[in-house]
């Protein structure tokens, strides 16, 4: 029973759900949080714009090249709304949240970050979160500060006034973190933390990646001053990503692709950079799957975030009671649904996920296994790998329930 | 269609620019250039009691960017500075009578709106910089 | 008569050629060089994959996510042997040419260039492979170096022999230049190049965004050290870029987009990074359009690179002659067909180039009209911009008589 | 199907791998892990007279990476070292039974062969740096 929106009629949009596997098994896809599955709007659309105005945006004047640019620019503004920004030009293309956070590590980071400073991260980042500041920090000698989170999963604020206090001097030049974990699930109070952050005049980056996709953002609200997501996640196409950035800070960055479309003129000795934000797109942009992700957005404004949201929360309740009744089994991340993002990490006692996960795709069942790119959160937790079924608006309580049986198979397969 | 843009006022315009050259110690003198074409506009203006007792413009591109420059000039000549605050992009497209072009022609007959805007910006930001945030959105013209 | 290739036929593979305009008029699309046209065989491999087996390669076990792995590293192979790369890890996935050139201008520029050196360009090249070599030199203290083009659209090698000869001392680091002009058209000497600068020890990179599209590529026979181009100008959707790295300086080159999947082994104070080429491919890849390249490389290996070629050269020549026969006309570049690839870059006296195209548009006709992110060779030309029409494999003899029509119109209207 | 990869084989040697632990003072000590998993293989070799005297694994990852790690020791124990240069991908697939595995799997699988070859490469290289150029490919397995 669906109230809140009609799951089963939100199927019949996403064709990949009535694929039949070798064995003839229906796909059970629960691997929501590496990928979503995208509808046919967003399928069409990219082959819609291929068959009838594909050509290079920005610079040409005839007419399939303005009905490019339009739409291409229409995207821009239908995220700038989407998340709330203030103004389009706060809205950055880029291949995925990975090159959006190595966009700030690079271009921000390179002229902010000096010796001495710190960058404070938490345990539970994404290694696209975690990767670009240790580097930065290697080649400018400053140093990446975690903060730790607790056995439920939570984090403890005082550690970051402790972190940021009196004696850290002012050396903390940013912070960077997920506002929803990839393996934990849980939802971290974004504005709580940039409260306090801005409070010591330190800028906050969200990795917006797991939290955009599943529940209303608003970066004016929580206002943080970087935002990074990716449209794979959230029914859009591969290859495009979304970096937004406040715009007092924009005006301040070094471009970081550079070629052509960044520029206003380029002379042999030196370059007069574009506008924003095309002086942060270098080349041809990624044209068809831009447009692929209005085509998305439109999708989860006509169901509505808040709905989105509603639907995980009853099916992470539901997940999460299911897994609990299984045997010998350890869930990571918090107890209680509502703090938690539509996903459920867990290990079954003498099992690899990885063999899990061979075994449940007997059953068509498509689950992540392994360190989910959280290896400093794999070396707290003390484990090499888990399990991790995550949900969208599409699945149902009868493919958890499939997802349960598979389980208990392996179960009996391991004997243990 | 393009008969509809290349009329005869567009092309006079384009042939015989008026206001076309440099005044000698302008209070204002500012150029920008279209990214998309390389099209380059650059404006002198002199400026009495926020009157604009002489303006000229200088640059090279596009029939419809200087036309568009050179029928600019005249609308503003003698005018108090302040009135470039109110001018919008369409009373510039109504005027040089283009109101259906597409957006990246547009660009090109939006350049000199946008020079003479940043112009005025740059104009009461150095006289008072404390009217920058004031000021800020002044110059947007898209 | 089209003996080489039935252009007729192929043309049916494109859709978007049946394209009505505003006006009814059908599309003729001449703007080649800035994007290629996609036949249906590579929209439908994008949507199938999407349909079928849309997942996040490389780490899960499930059925589609092993599908989807399969394709993808399919195409790299497939797009080694397009080049007759040694090794599949040589072939590295990016957005486009211009961050294929960024990846090798931070990667391995950084690395390697110091203060004093140079770095040597020609003056015809794109904006994507200036711009990351100018702030590279900016920020190292380093030259760039700027090989001229004589009247006709040539280089002199000799000059090439001064700039890294004895007086030199061994300050020039590296080499970058097309291997076909996007203005002038001229086809350069690439092996002889690369000969020249490997007596040095010079490295050389490629910008083969307008050859390898045109042309057999063989970067084992040229010798180059990089080459960069792009899928979007092959046939291939937007949002893929290749970067070809010869495996002896790709195993030195330190990784450039970090995070995801480009590790083996995170830890809070250091990373462990992935093997080639995986370490230079961070986040997720665009997957759906590297398989949706595998589909374009597919097409253009049936016709044959030959033949595009000779299709290309006879449709050139016949470009050259009717351009050359309107009125107070100027044609940049190389007077024999031969010596070019597809396109001619033209003025007509009186008329900007953007008010040419604003007519031609009229009549279907999409070409481009502007500097072509080429402002260094504008500069030299003593101009602001200039038309360029450039074809490829679907363009007939016909379209061009359509182009010659319009550009008469525009006479016409501009009365000169 | 599972049940195919899952055989008592593969359980028998996974709940008691054979050679499993550390060789003190080995003349090779080699590990690598699987980005993909995290699954972690290191291999300790005793070696008299180019012959494989005593051979030990450790490590920790799924079943099938430690399984095959198990079998793959008894395969060479006692074998001169040379003849890990001729095992291939499918001599140890087919000694595990298990032949049709998808490409994630597979490299579970070949893990342990990967690290037992990094090693002969190391103590080759190591011996005689000459031999570089020679033995850079033997590592492959893939
Ligand atoms: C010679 C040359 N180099 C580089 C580029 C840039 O290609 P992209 O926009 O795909 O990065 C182009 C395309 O416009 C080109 O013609
Ligand atoms: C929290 C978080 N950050 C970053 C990423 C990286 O996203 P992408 O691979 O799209 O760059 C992911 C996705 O795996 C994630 O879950």
């Amino acid at each position: 029973m669906q109230a809140l929106l009609d799951v089963y009629k939100i199927r019949q949009d996403f064709p990949i759900l009535n694929r039949r596997l070798n064995d003839g098994k229906r796909l059970v896809y629960l691997d929501n949080a590496a990928t979503t599955q995208k509808p046919n709007e967003v399928i069409d659309s990219i082959s819609r714009y291929y068959k009838e105005y594909n050509s290079n945006i920005h610079r040409a004047v005839y007419q399939i090249a303005e009905e490019a640019t339009e739409e291409y620019e229409n995207t821009r503004e239908k995220i700038r709304k989407f998340i709330n920004a203030r103004y389009p030009e706060e809205i950055i293309f880029t291949r995925n949240t990975t090159e959006s956070i190595n966009l700030v590590a690079y271009s921000w980071g390179y002229s902010n970050i000096k010796k001495g400073n710190k960058i404070v991260l938490t345990e539970y980042e994404h290694h696209s979160n975690i990767v670009p500041w240790q580097t930065l920090c290697h080649n400018k000698g400053a140093r990446v500060k975690y903060l730790e989170v607790d056995a439920d999963g939570y984090l403890k604020l005082e550690d970051l006034y402790d972190l940021i206090s009196q004696k850290d001097d002012g050396k903390t030049k940013i912070i960077s973190l997920s506002e929803m974990s990839n393996v934990l699930g849980t939802i971290f109070p974004a504005k709580e933390i940039i409260k306090i952050a801005h409070e010591k005049d330190i800028p906050v980056l969200l990795d917006g990646a797991q939290s955009v996709p599943h529940m209303k953002t608003d970066v004016q609200q929580s206002g943080c001053d970087f935002l990074a997501f990716s449209a794979h996640k959230m029914l859009g196409p591969t290859g495009v990503g979304v970096l937004y950035v406040r715009k007092e800070i924009l005006e301040q960055m070094k471009p970081f692709i550079l070629g052509g479309d960044m520029i206003k003129e380029v002379h042999k000795e030196n370059t007069i950079f574009n506008d924003l934000p095309y002086r942060f797109e270098g080349g041809t942009p990624n044209i068809a799957d831009v447009i692929g992700f209005s085509a998305a957005i439109d999708y989860l404004n006509r169901i509505g975030m808040d709905n989105v949201r509603e639907h995980e929360l009853e099916m992470t309740s539901y997940l999460l009671e299911r897994i609990k009744g299984l045997k010998s089994v350890v869930i990571y991340g918090p107890k209680k649904a509502k703090d938690r993002g539509g996903l459920v990490s867990f290990n079954m006692d003498g099992i690899h996920p990885h063999d899990c996960a061979t075994i449940l795709n007997d059953f068509g069942v498509a689950i992540r296994s392994g360190h989910h790119c959280a290896q400093v959160l794999m070396e707290k937790l003390d484990i090499v790998a888990s399990s991790r079924a995550s949900l969208y608006i599409y699945n149902t309580k009868e493919e958890i329930d499939i997802l349960i049986d598979a389980l208990n198979h392996a179960r009996r397969i391991f004997n243990t | 269609m393009s008969e509809d843009i290349y009329r005869e006022m567009i092309l006079d315009h384009y042939r015989n620019p008026r206001n076309k050259g440099k005044i000698e110690e302008p209070d204002i003198r500012i150029n920008d250039s279209n990214p998309l074409c390389g099209d380059e506009i650059s404006i002198d203006l002199k400026v009495e009691n926020d009157i604009i007792k002489d303006i000229k413009f200088d640059g090279r591109g596009c029939a419809i960017s200087q036309a568009s420059a050179s029928m600019l000039t005249e609308m503003v000549s003698n005018k108090p500075l302040t009135t470039i605050k109110d001018i919008t992009k369409d009373d510039v497209l109504e005027n040089i009578g283009l109101t259906n072009l597409g957006p990246a022609r547009i660009k090109c007959a939006l350049l000199s709106l946008k020079v003479l805007k940043l112009g005025m910006v740059k104009y009461y930001v150095d006289k008072d910089p404390s009217s920058i945030e004031e000021m800020k959105d002044q110059s947007k013209v898209f």
